[in-house]
């Protein structure tokens, strides 16, 4: 049984649209200026030239989802009561996600752990996981915003994928990597490949080559928390920011949401929709109390979460794939690299300073 | 909530052409419905029962019905749930009446319009909240707004029953048109007789201040605390020492001044006392005419003055008057009948209006009450009445009857015969409309006893001959031409509104109909209310009326005045704005927008906020649209419930 | 660089008065720029203007209200500061303008797609021509064709009212023919086809509210009726009905103050050219009330305001 | 596919059997789910919560305020603040909403037997304070002495005021109550729950105190608790947030990795120092 | 309830309670007859008809929305309508920026005592709706937008 094939770059387009039959494509494809994940149609195309814009978590999370849709229906003598049935909406249907990049393949596994955990399973993400094949392809190189090397992953790497393209000249090693990547493999009539996969080895230990030295930011979430109690900080760290959330709805690793009814006369939906921690408005409460009143408080919190407490809770884990998104996307071009870093060396001098008291 | 949906049939009015029991089959079906029905007549007192009866026995706490249009009786079942225990404003109406069963044939989309319009009354009363009224101190005076009739008549009744009075008058007396009139009918009784008292009760009456010869400036403030700026016109004349002696008239070297009280048959001294009745009696120069002030020389009266009362150099003055409600019986005007051409449009001097034949009718007019041709002063023979000018003429945009004409020519033709008893009056008319007690014999009469010549038709031209006035009509009854040769004929000139009117209006924030009437509450329900809480209407303003109704008119305003007043408070609409803390940022956009000035930036812990002052807040939600994150919203009109209304009826 | 020196020199002489200067300073790469908030002397090294400096810093003052605030201004920026102070959203004299004369906004979006999203290392500017180096390739691109679509209708390139001005003035070193923009596009439409533009282009909007949130006059912010129940004007589904709807909310809001910063514009990080929206909205509010929003200080914003005759408004037939 | 996990989303639809009206601002809710096996077979502990939905408005998080000793239904006290507590209290008996529970974690109330009990309750604050009281009276010999101190804005502010009498009556604890603005018929205290309870002045001997209410109540009633001598440990006050799923992830409730509908909301003071200070 | 399949078109009223609502009331009292696609929302005042109402209603599928008030002057509340005016007519060109055909959105002023006028008004206004039919909806499966591409970013020299 071979896992590995050769495609053809000119016969990736009819390949999806065949597999379109069975799954939901989804692939990057060209949205005005942007590279968006949407469902593969050939006229749309297909764009795996660049990172696309948006990450690919919409195929497991997508943007609004409906939780339940309810329908009321009432007695016939006066008063009338009504009654409520709700009907669950769960996603039914195999998904493949093609042209992912590592880091957005990785963050699969990072809401893995939130999602489909040991005491909660969402049954909405856990259906869309278990019906979702993800064909990633790597990187060749590394740009100005990336730095996935130091986060704990890299250009190549094949974390939460199940099939991993590696560009070759006029085409790319597709090598499954799980179960469902040879299944996916199996039945295809693209050429077996096992021989190029040392090439392909070998193109992907270049690629390696490439990424320069850095700081890591792994390993740093206990000595982030000493930074906690420094609000002024945060506050100057997030001087430049305007709150909104182009950042975290970016970011293939955000999977903050709100839930909402949105009632339609007698009948309606509880809808659940990306949310931003960025806004005030995400902690507000009714009586006005806002625990995360500045956008200081909430800086603190996105990169607290990302580099800190998630990584208390999952292993050491960041809850960062270094994409680099919230980077090249934000208004203000806040650099969050640099306030990580910042973040470091201000809770490094911190404990200094504490150990001469 | 549990809400009660009551679809009336209001016998079949309604039923006629809905399909009431399917709307409230389908009203059943809305969230929130606990109880729906149809009934025959909703606002009567079984219908009403009904309604209480589902409140107490299904627990509803809010009800819809469907019926007439709210301003019919919206008030009326506020009450009905608030008998029920219910709190007024969990209420709302479906107009399935006026908006839908008397304006659509086709039953099926009727009954559909219907059920979308109980639809949007049922999302809507989901979103009301219970609302309370606060209460406001009132200022117990009141303005009447022209001294004619019936404003004399509003003013003393207020007055009689303790009420401070503030009596505003365009001219420099008051007595309007009644003043003018020689006699009045049927009872052919002078008018200055009967009005000539009542007039010096104003001007005695320790609780009416009078304010003559001034105009209403602006009008602000609300029901039971209007502040009203008056405009007092200089006269020239220091009316404080005054005495209305006259003599300064007899001097006056300029005799060019507009007698507009003599309804201009001849002209009159530049410093003046309209006649000998006026009240307040007191002189008054015309600018136009007066030698000093237009030339700078003369001063003949200021010389003669025995109390020096003449003041070339007064101004203008505006005086605030602080009053709790208004009364408007500014009255009417006369009909321009130069506008028809075939009456000779002005150009002949022995073509006059009714109001100017009236003058020379009364002892105290220009003529002394001699009847005599203006051209030559000789006495008429043949006298021709032109009735309907400037009325039920869609040509000049008066399609209306005004009313009074009919009955005041067939005095004109009495009092003519008594004044020349070998006169002959001819009337051309359309119809004659003479409802009213004693007014259809009193036609008879003049026709009968007093001879005048009835002929039913138009007249086409009027034409000069030889110094008399060829009249040209037909006798539509007889169906054949008809000529007649007059010394003088008389135009029955209509009724119009009272010039300025509509800009009257617009202080008083009323509405008024296309002719410039003022509107009523309701017209048959509310007379003399306006849809503006604290101003009613009184007289002509509002319409063409004889003298009984106008009268009856002014009672009825004073009385709704009185009953107005009879609370030491009255309770605020609470239907006003409000805002959400939490949510305004205080721009101040809200309170640079409000037309009342209703809004106040305040502190609330150290950031600014818009506040409403509830009682001079009117309830308009110009704020609302202002506030870009609806921090304002106005109480029963929110956007939530509006969006409600627009997601029901588009629900994509 | 002399202007650079001279805005430092200027700044550096005012900053003891003020509690923060706001100015520019380079982002993540050669074309990108952050706003840079000067407290300290130290902080003037790293302070840059030229044409890739573009965030429309007036956008902070509302919230740095109370404080003593330097402000770094071009041309169009100082539209907004005279709407926010008409607005009595900030005070004049809390405020100290650094005035300098544009030469020209760049959209970066544009440079990133001509470069096809190649990583820049390197961007020179040239009298009007942007080189733009991505590792071994160079692109010379016309920088008219490059500009921010708010620069084809600038009016403007000095601030109209200022503090202190960097003397060396330099107007928009763009020339020639200007390529056409979004706003000629939509103008270019009919009814229908404006219709699927807008619902094209706001399938993939992903509600971030940057556009919002960049934007100066939007000053409800954190109490925004978008995500507010109380009321609820828009509800929370991923359709180009509610995203639409949010726009529409956006562009009444501030029809009559928007001065086309085009701050929303730049922000979206999706590219979606909700300028022109605006651009089109004023250009139709101008011909009826032949207002521009930013320009003087002492009128009242249209819609705040009213005549009882209205010139330019006829009454139509409902025929 | 192997078989699916339950539907965290989903809730339970229960049926108002009772509704009464607190206070001005507060009602109480009493339900019973309409499945008759989930509801025989419901348990919690005191202090875990519920999320409450009005179909078609939304969902809030409350504290279940009955005791889990008594089962025929579930209580919540809701104080109207915001869109979903205002359309909770138009409800009656036999309407229908939406319940998630129980949801989060319990008070200690394990660790607490043998120890004397400090109650201090700020306003709706009393509602979790309430359901472990009302179990430690039901268990009463196994705890030591019971202090409650409850307050409220006013008189009429004051929840639960039928079982207040009672308490006030009960030799087996001490029951004090203060209102910030009094009446002339106000027979208690008046004045703010800190200063009082230092008037009070319980002993942290052997003792736990347990406070709930309004952030800036709390704040300065852990203060007067130091002062008075308790522990970091001897101090547990539940929190609330706004919360959305209720399991952990949608991630508005966290403060630091600690998720309050999840790990909370009952925490001591030492576990909160833990955590970055985002009350 | 929909509207009529096939008989009836969507049409929003936003009526002053003042004048128009009262107007509508005049021509109902007159039995003058009328098309039955209008709904009437009834609100105190055109000052507070917010555009954004107009707006929803077209992008929640309305075919026409018409607005009347009291005439310019005669406000009940002095100067709600002048407000109006002003915010109705911002908002014609809005929805012509937006896409919405800007003749499916009407406003005018009739009075308490217009009733012909007002049937005149609605009988107009619907003929024109049913004229130009349905409004656009939503596609549902919206194009791909024009690429900036397509605007041409030439290379210099």
């Amino acid at each position: 049984m071979s896992t590995a094939r050769f495609l053809k770059a000119r016969d990736i387009a009819p390949w999806l649209e065949e597999l379109g039959r069975e799954y939901t494509v989804l692939a990057p494809t060209r949205h005005g200026d942007t590279v968006v994940f949407r469902e593969f149609e050939p006229e749309r195309g297909i764009e795996l030239d660049r990172l696309s814009t948006t990450p690919a978590k919409k195929a497991l999370l997508p943007p609004c989802e409906t939780l339940f849709e309810y329908a009321t229906t009432k007695t016939d003598t006066p008063p009338y009561r009504t009654s409520i049935e709700l009907r669950p909406t769960l996603p039914e249907g195999k998904i493949l996600l093609f042209g992912t990049r590592p880091c957005d393949a990785r963050a699969m596994q990072i809401f893995d752990r939130v999602y489909d955990g040991e005491q909660v399973k969402d049954p909405y993400y856990t259906a869309r996981r278990n019906a979702a094949t993800i064909v990633t392809l790597a990187c060749s190189g590394q740009a100005g915003t990336c730095f996935c090397d130091r986060v704990g992953g890299s250009p190549v790497d094949a974390t939460g994928s199940d099939v991993l393209l590696t560009p070759l000249k006029a085409g790319y090693v597709a090598e499954a990597l799980t179960e469902k990547g040879m299944e996916l493999m199996r039945d295809t009539a693209f050429m077996k490949a096992d021989g190029l996969r040392q090439e392909a080895l070998n193109v992907r230990n270049r690629i390696l080559e490439e990424v320069p030295e850095r700081t890591s930011f792994l390993d740093m979430e206990r000595n982030l928390l000493s930074l906690f109690g420094d609000l002024g900080f945060w506050d100057k760290t997030a001087e430049s920011c305007l709150s909104c959330g182009a950042c975290t709805y970016l970011c293939p690793t955000c999977y903050c949401f709100n839930i909402t009814d949105e009632p339609h006369g007698d009948s309606g939906k509880r809808i659940r929709t990306w949310d931003n921690c960025m806004s005030s408005q995400f902690t507000l409460e009714g009586s006005g109390h806002n625990p995360r009143p500045t956008k200081a408080h909430r800086m603190r919190n996105r990169i607290g979460h990302k580099f800190s407490y998630y990584p208390q809770l999952h292993d050491k884990t960041l809850a960062c794939v270094g994409c680099g998104r919230c980077i090249s996307n934000c208004p203000v071009s806040f650099d969050i690299r640099n306030a990580v870093a910042c973040a470091i060396q201000h809770a490094a001098a911190n404990a200094q300073e504490h150990a001469h008291d | 909530m549990n809400i009660g949906v009551f679809v009336c049939h209001c016998g079949s009015n309604i039923a006629g052409t809905v399909d009431t029991e399917q709307v409230a089959q389908a009203a059943r079906s809305f969230p929130e419905v606990a109880f729906a029905t149809d009934t025959m007549y909703a606002c009567s007192e079984p219908g009403q029962a009904g309604i209480i009866d589902a409140i107490r026995e299904y627990g509803l706490d809010g009800v819809v019905v469907a019926s007439c249009t709210p301003r019919m009786h919206e008030a009326t079942f506020r009450k009905t749930i608030g008998r029920a225990g219910l709190n007024t404003y969990l209420f709302e109406m479906a107009n399935i009446r006026e908006h839908v069963s008397w304006i659509g044939k086709d039953k099926e989309a009727n009954t559909n319009k219907a059920i979308d319009l109980v639809q949007i009354a049922v999302e809507k009363l989901r979103r009301n909240t219970a609302l309370f009224s606060s209460e406001f101190e009132i200022n117990k005076r009141v303005m009447v707004i022209g001294g004619g009739v019936a404003g004399i008549q509003a003013a003393l009744d207020c007055a009689d029953g303790g009420l401070e009075v503030v009596l505003v008058e365009r001219e420099s007396t008051i007595g309007g048109k009644m003043a003018k009139l020689d006699k009045t009918f049927p009872t052919v009784d002078c008018s200055s007789c009967i009005l000539g008292p009542r007039m010096v009760d104003i001007a005695q009456h320790p609780n009416i201040t009078l304010h003559a010869m001034a105009e209403v400036e602006s009008v602000d403030g609300f029901v039971g605390n209007f502040d009203v700026k008056v405009r007092k016109k200089a006269t020239y004349v220091d009316w404080e020492a005054c005495t209305g002696c006259g003599q300064c008239m007899e001097k006056c070297p300029s005799r060019k001044a507009e007698d507009r009280f003599n309804e201009h048959v001849g002209t009159t001294t530049a410093i003046n006392i309209p006649f000998p009745q006026a009240i307040p009696k007191k002189a008054v120069i015309d600018p136009g005419a007066c030698i000093m002030l237009t030339k700078g020389k003369c001063g003949a009266c200021a010389k003669l003055c025995p109390t020096q009362a003449i003041r070339f150099e007064q101004e203008d003055t505006v005086v605030q008057e602080q009053v709790g409600a208004i009364i408007a019986a500014t009255g009417y005007d006369l009909f321009d009948f130069t506008l028809y051409g075939e009456y000779g449009g002005g150009r002949y001097p022995d073509v006059v209006t009714s109001m100017q034949y009236e003058r020379m009718l009364s002892a105290s007019g220009p003529t002394g009450g001699h009847l005599v041709r203006p051209s030559d002063g000789k006495e008429p023979k043949d006298i021709v009445f032109i009735q309907c000018v400037g009325s039920r003429d869609h040509s000049v945009n008066r399609p209306y009857c005004s009313g009074f004409c009919c009955m005041y020519t067939a005095k004109q033709t009495i009092l003519t015969k008594d004044h020349i008893p070998d006169s002959q009056s001819y009337v051309f008319y359309m119809d004659i409309r003479s409802p009213g007690k004693l007014y259809d014999e009193f036609t008879r009469r003049a026709m009968e006893e007093y001879g005048a010549k009835y002929i039913r038709g138009r007249v086409s031209t009027i034409q000069p001959r030889n110094g008399r006035y060829v009249v040209k009509g037909a006798d539509t009854l007889m169906g054949s031409p008809v000529e007649i040769e007059a010394d003088l004929v008389v135009l029955a000139v209509g009724a119009e509104a009272s010039r300025g009117a509509g800009a009257l209006a617009e202080k008083l924030r009323i509405s008024y109909d296309g002719y410039g009437f003022f509107m009523e509450g309701h017209p048959k329900l509310k007379p003399v209310e306006t849809n503006t809480a604290g101003v009613y209407l009184a007289g002509s303003c509002q319409g063409p009326k004889d003298i009984p109704s106008s009268v009856a008119q002014g009672s009825a305003a004073a009385s709704k005045v009185q009953a107005l007043f009879s609370r030491d408070k009255l309770a605020s609409d609470p239907q006003v704005s409000s805002v959400a803390l939490q949510r305004c940022v205080g721009c101040a956009k809200c309170a640079s927008t409000c037309p009342f000035g209703a809004i106040e930036m305040t502190e609330f812990r150290g950031m600014p906020k818009a506040s409403v002052v509830e009682t001079v807040c009117q309830g308009c939600g110009v704020c609302a649209v202002t506030c870009p994150q609806g921090a304002i919203q106005l109480q029963h009109f929110t956007d939530n419930q509006i969006l409600a209304e627009v997601n029901a009826l588009c629900p994509y | 660089m002399a202007h650079t020196q001279e805005l430092r020199t200027l700044i550096a002489r005012e900053l003891p008065n003020l509690d923060l200067v706001l100015a520019w300073t380079g982002g993540f790469d050669p074309l990108s720029s952050t706003p840079l908030f000067i407290t300290t002397e130290a902080d003037l090294d790293r302070l840059a203007v030229g044409p890739m400096h573009v965030q429309n810093l007036a956008a902070y003052l509302p919230s740095l209200k109370g404080r003593k605030v330097g402000i770094v201004t071009r041309g169009c920026d100082s539209r907004t500061i005279t709407e926010l102070l008409q607005e009595n959203l900030i005070n004049r004299d809390e405020v100290v303008i650094f005035g300098i004369g544009c030469t020209g906004a760049v959209n970066i979006r544009k440079v990133r797609t001509a470069v096809n999203g190649a990583p820049v290392t390197d961007v020179e500017i040239g009298d009007d021509v942007l080189t733009v180096t991505t590792g071994e390739e160079t692109h010379a691109l016309r920088l008219q064709d490059v500009l921010m679509d708010k620069c084809y209708t600038c009016a403007g390139q000095a601030p109209r009212m200022h503090d202190h001005m960097v003397s060396e003035r330099s107007g928009c070193l763009a020339t020639g023919e200007t390529p056409p923009s979004s706003l000629d596009l939509l103008e270019g439409m009919d009814a229908r086809e404006r219709f699927a533009f807008w619902e094209g282009h706001m399938d993939r909007c992903i509600r971030c509210y940057a556009c919002r949130n960049a934007c100066p006059l939007c000053v409800c912010k954190d109490s925004c009726v978008a995500q507010s129940r109380d009321p609820h004007w828009v509800d929370q589904s991923d359709t180009p009905r509610e995203k639409l709807m949010f726009q529409a909310i956006h562009a009444l809001h501030t029809a009559g103050r928007c001065t086309e910063c085009g701050e929303c514009e730049r922000a979206c990080p999706m590219g979606i050219p909700i300028l022109a929206m605006k651009q089109a909205l004023n250009r139709r509010i101008k011909h009826l009330f032949d207002y521009e929003a930013g320009m003087d200080q002492e009128s009242t914003p249209p819609l705040f305001m009213f005549r009882q005759q209205e010139e330019t408004i006829k009454e139509r037939d409902a025929r | 596919m192997t078989s699916n996990p339950p539907n965290v989303y989903l809730p339970d639809m229960a049926t108002i059997q009772e509704v009464i009206q607190e206070t001005p601002a507060i009602k109480t809710f009493r339900v019973t789910l309409n499945n008759a096996d989930r509801m025989q077979a419901f348990s919690f502990e005191p202090g875990q919560v519920g999320q409450l939905s009005v179909i078609g408005v939304g969902e809030s998080t409350f504290v279940i305020n009955s005791p889990p000793t008594r089962k025929e239904y579930l209580q919540f006290s809701v104080m109207k603040v915001g869109e979903l507590t205002s359309r909770l209290h138009t409800l009656k008996a036999g309407d229908q909403i939406g319940v998630r529970a129980p949801l989060g974690n319990a008070f200690p109330y394990d660790s607490m037997r043998g120890r004397d009990i400090v109650f201090v309750g700020g306003g709706i604050g009393m509602a979790p304070l309430r359901t472990l009281l009302l179990y430690m009276l039901d268990n009463r010999a196994e705890y030591g002495k019971i202090t409650l101190l409850y307050g409220a804005r006013s008189p009429h502010d004051m929840a639960f005021s039928y079982e207040v009498e009672e308490w006030l009556q009960r030799d087996d604890m001490h029951t004090v109550l203060t209102v910030d603005n009094g009446t002339p018929e106000w027979q208690h205290k008046v004045g703010l729950i800190p200063n009082i309870l230092k008037e009070i002045g319980p002993s942290p001997e052997n003792a736990v105190a347990v406070t709930c209410g309004p952030p800036i109540m709390i704040k300065f009633t852990v203060q007067a608790l130091q002062e008075l001598g308790f522990g970091d440990e001897q101090i547990v006050t539940t929190l609330e947030k706004r919360m959305k799923c209720g399991v952990g992830i949608c991630g508005r409730c966290n403060i630091g990795s600690s998720y309050v509908c999840k790990d909370g909301p009952v925490y001591t003071l030492a576990q909160l120092k833990e955590l970055p200070g985002e009350m | 309830m929909p509207v009529l399949e096939g008989k009836e078109l969507r049409i929003v009223g936003f009526l002053c309670n003042w004048c128009s609502y009262g107007g509508a009331d005049t021509a109902g009292v007159g039995r003058f007859a009328q098309p039955t696609d209008l709904r009437i929302i009834k609100l105190p005042c055109t000052g507070r008809v917010n555009p954004l109402f107009v707006v929803r209603a077209f992008l929640n599928g309305a075919d026409g929305v018409l607005v009347s008030g009291c005439h310019p002057g005669d406000c009940h509340y002095t100067a709600g309508n002048f407000y109006a005016r002003r915010r109705l007519e911002i908002l014609r060109e809005l929805l012509d920026v937006m896409g919405i055909q800007q003749e499916r959105f009407h406003y005018t002023w009739v009075s308490a005592s217009e009733g012909q006028k007002w049937k005149q008004v609605v009988s107009d206004f619907t003929a024109r709706i049913h004229d130009l039919g349905p409004a656009a909806a939503f596609s549902g499966c919206p194009a791909v937008p024009i690429d900036m591409d397509e605007t041409g970013i030439k290379a210099a020299g």
